[in-house]
């Protein structure tokens, strides 16, 4: 049902932890399927220096957050944004179709990171 | 499936039997007529089909003629289901519970939509019918009960017995989906004062792909579909017959062995119980005594059922989950969700069932693989934190 | 059954092919899982059945996701034509011919009592439906035709194709049951125009208690039963995987072989009729060319079909009959009636239906036990005597 | 299905043939299920000397022909009407359920060269 790589990722994810002194903090939750996921940036000179998650979920919500966090380290917020769910399940070699929603956690707590922390919101 | 697996999945499927493998292969090679011809190799294999209505029967202490063989536990709940209600033209009142399997559940929305009424009588939070509820929930109309007799996902029994009296009382047709009692515990459909009772032969290590009604004899339902006029027109098409070949020697073997399956299955059952509970921030799913012997049930909160279902499975032990994820909906189990779980308790269900060949060895080998699964999705878990 | 067995029955049944049993057998032993399961057991098993719908869909031309397994021909037939007419909401009309098998005559007779009309296009002489009388029968309502590729008596072939240019230029859905035709025949539900059809393993050396829908992509029916939403919910039970494998395989290799077993069969068939017609007083039934590669079907004028079925199969023949009493009905078939037959004509056929196995000497001892025969059971007829 | 009297009967018909002396003829016949059956008597000294049939019928029809035919030789016409349907049937040890009425073919055709008989007509 997983490809190797979400196997992988689920088996070793990228980035999982928090950031105590980050600079964002996102959240992210299907009240339906009930998976949850929190984000911290740390940033520097305008570019994610440091990035981390947490996730209730399954698998795919997993490998997910995992992907994003790789594919956005690095990034300036804007180029951030332009990550998507499918660039997500793209770079994981694709997800079942019943499992597409779990992916859009991901891109949607950093949106939220970001939308907080352009808005002055500070993490905590 | 390499041999280091772990099999704790015997709710979905079990192995079949080597017994019931051998008694099913003469019927794949050489005995292959058609049990409705009349030459010789027809004649034969009739024989042999009835000698499996037997065996059914009185495993269940029942009659040979009130025995009909369909595909599955699916057909057969759909059988009583529709059956009763067809010969009842589009009118009438069905009680039922809210725990029950979707070849029931999802009959009754569907019989909804055709113009009969359906009650659904919630549980309790270890999932059990109150009969007194089910008594208040009797109409003038109220033509069928079905109440399955244990429940598939957290295994709690259901006073089966006494919901037949009154039923019986009442002058209410009773059907009771026994899919995972039958091969595991007594069933005699006498005491339990029912009418309508299916199995399904993949449960008890016999072959998938077949099962059977019981309907009690006088009383006549209408067919789910027409044919060639097989089980007595109730059931037609040409007959599975290495399947119920296959599915009366298992249910023969089974109904043997029930005593000391039972005893060894609840002992393994309460020791994994016993162990899971204590890695800690675990909820035991169901009643605590009445349960299947080889059910274990339980929530590990703050993570996903199906994320430690995987990392199970990598470590070779199968199990499943009442997770949304799990089943490809976004909706956790309506069981789970009918006990009174949150979310995201719901969630975090995972279900081993035990079953022939599981050994105290494996039972240990789960106990000793699950708390750092555990630990090592808490350790990711946003809620996890929080709570801490 | 001993060895000296000439099986002529294929009709009804084959023998199980050594090939698909092969298949099979991994998934009676080891590859238990259930294909809904996350683990891995669960995981292997569905990719199995995923080959095997795939191997399904080839031999027909479709896609794999177009293919839903069944329990057999009769439940595919009943789901098909229920199927499409629950949408309807109990009304519109069904068009059939009057020489379908019971499991789409038997449906459409139910469907009539349920609210939906129902035209019985009558046969010619020799079995076949004209496109021309089942085109004056297309009302405004009408929404499903269904048709099958070859009968099962009198082995007759319609013309489907015919059948199925006139429904889609009516916007009709089209069925056909193709339970006879599949493995024997080419079939292609592209060229057939069809929208529905039907199949069954064990009429092909397939395993009992599987069949397969084809539902053309795109077109919604209703499932005959309600469960856990295998076979994307129209036809929900856990899956008969043994019996799914024992189709593909099966269907896979009848497919490869119908070129040579169509010119082999239809040569044992047509040395088959001949020396039955030779007997005197033997009328052929169903077309003359237009047949099944193994259908024959004759009526023994003067004598009843079941005692010559009977004194055959003391000689180690199986065959079967058209005549009521092999059917334990009053009535003799209903094909017989439609062609014409009259009543003790009717009652004197007897099928002999050749398939995979069958050689040029079990044709000649057929012809040579079949004349005295005849002739022991026409000295004992008064029929016989008064018509000489 | 079947037991193996019938069977025996069935290979074995005992009085099969015409009789063209005989003294009653009768006929019977079930229009739906096909069966037709002729009985021959041959009467002496008020009992029946020697019967004959001839049957169109199934292989129970035919045993059931045979037996009835064993089972009235040598009675009077009286004793001959006392046997029933059901006699035949026991006498073969049983017959299949669905069977049950191609017994009663033979005890109608009996019945029905009685009554031909004692009406005064002759065979022919
Ligand atoms: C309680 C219950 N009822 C019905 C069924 C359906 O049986 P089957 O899948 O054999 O059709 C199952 C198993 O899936 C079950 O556990
Ligand atoms: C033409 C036709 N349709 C349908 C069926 C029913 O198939 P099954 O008995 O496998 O359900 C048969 C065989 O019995 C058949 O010959």
């Amino acid at each position: 049902m997983y490809n190797d790589k979400i196997v992988e990722h689920f088996n070793n994810p990228r980035n999982v932890g928090e950031l105590k002194d980050a600079d964002a903090v996102g959240d992210a939750g299907s009240f339906k399927c009930g998976d949850t996921m929190k984000l911290y940036l740390k940033l520097k000179d305008g570019r994610i220096d440091d990035i981390k998650f947490q996730t209730f979920g399954c698998a795919a919500a997993i490998a997910s957050s995992s992907m994003l966090t790789e594919l956005v380290k690095g990034k300036t917020l804007d180029e951030a944004l332009q990550v998507t769910n499918q660039d997500v399940a793209d770079e994981l070699g694709g997800l079942p179709p019943l499992k597409m929603h779990c992916s859009n956690l991901a891109a949607d707590a950093l949106h939220n990171a970001i939308a907080n922390y352009r808005e002055g919101k500070q993490a905590g | 499936m390499t041999s280091r697996l772990i099999y704790m999945d015997h709710g979905a499927t079990t192995p079949l039997r080597e017994e019931a493998l051998e008694a099913m292969m003469p019927f794949l090679k050489g005995q292959y007529g058609n049990p409705s011809s009349l030459h010789a190799p027809g004649r034969e294999v009739r024989n042999a089909v009835e000698e499996a209505r037997e065996k059914t029967a009185r495993a269940l202490s029942a009659q040979p003629e009130e025995i009909y063989f369909t595909a599955g536990g699916t057909e057969a709940n759909n059988l009583a289901l529709r059956g009763a209600a067809k010969i009842r033209n589009g009118s009438g009142h069905i009680i039922t519970s809210s725990v029950e399997h979707h070849a029931v559940l999802d009959v009754c929305k569907d019989l909804e939509k055709e113009g009969y009424e359906v009650t659904y009588v919630p549980v309790d939070q270890y999932g059990k019918v109150n009969p007194e509820t089910l008594k208040n929930a009797i109409k003038d109309d109220t033509f069928l009960i079905s109440v399955m007799a244990a429940n598939n996902e957290i295994g709690t029994m259901q006073p089966v017995q006494e919901i037949g009296r009154l039923a019986r009382e009442n002058n209410i047709l009773f059907h009771t989906d026994a899919v995972q009692v039958v091969g595991q515990l007594p069933v005699d459909v006498q005491e339990m004062n029912v009418d309508f009772l299916s199995l399904s032969a993949h449960k008890f290590n016999g072959p998938k792909g077949i099962g059977a009604l019981y309907v009690r004899r006088g009383i006549k339902i209408a067919p789910l579909y027409q044919g060639g006029g097989q089980e007595r027109k109730l059931r037609p098409g040409t007959e599975n017959v290495p399947g119920i070949i296959g599915l009366g020697r298992a249910l023969e073997l089974a109904t043997e062995e029930i005593p000391g399956k039972k005893k060894h299955l609840e002992s393994l059952r309460d020791r994994l119980i016993k162990g899971l509970l204590g890695i800690g921030d675990v909820i035991l799913n169901g009643h605590p005594d009445e349960r299947l012997p080889g059910n274990v049930n339980v929530s590990f909160k703050y993570i996903e059922g199906e994320s430690v279902l995987l990392s199970l499975d990598m470590e070779g032990i199968a199990a499943s989950s009442g997770s949304a994820c799990s089943s490809g909906s976004l909706e956790p189990s309506h069981v789970l969700s009918a006990i009174g779980l949150e979310h995201s308790e719901a969630h975090g269900s995972v279900r081993f069932s035990l079953g022939r060949g599981n050994t105290e060895a494996d039972v240990e080998t789960v106990l000793e693989k699950a708390p750092p699964i555990v630990e090592r999705l808490r350790n990711m878990s946003p809620t996890y934190h929080r709570s801490q």
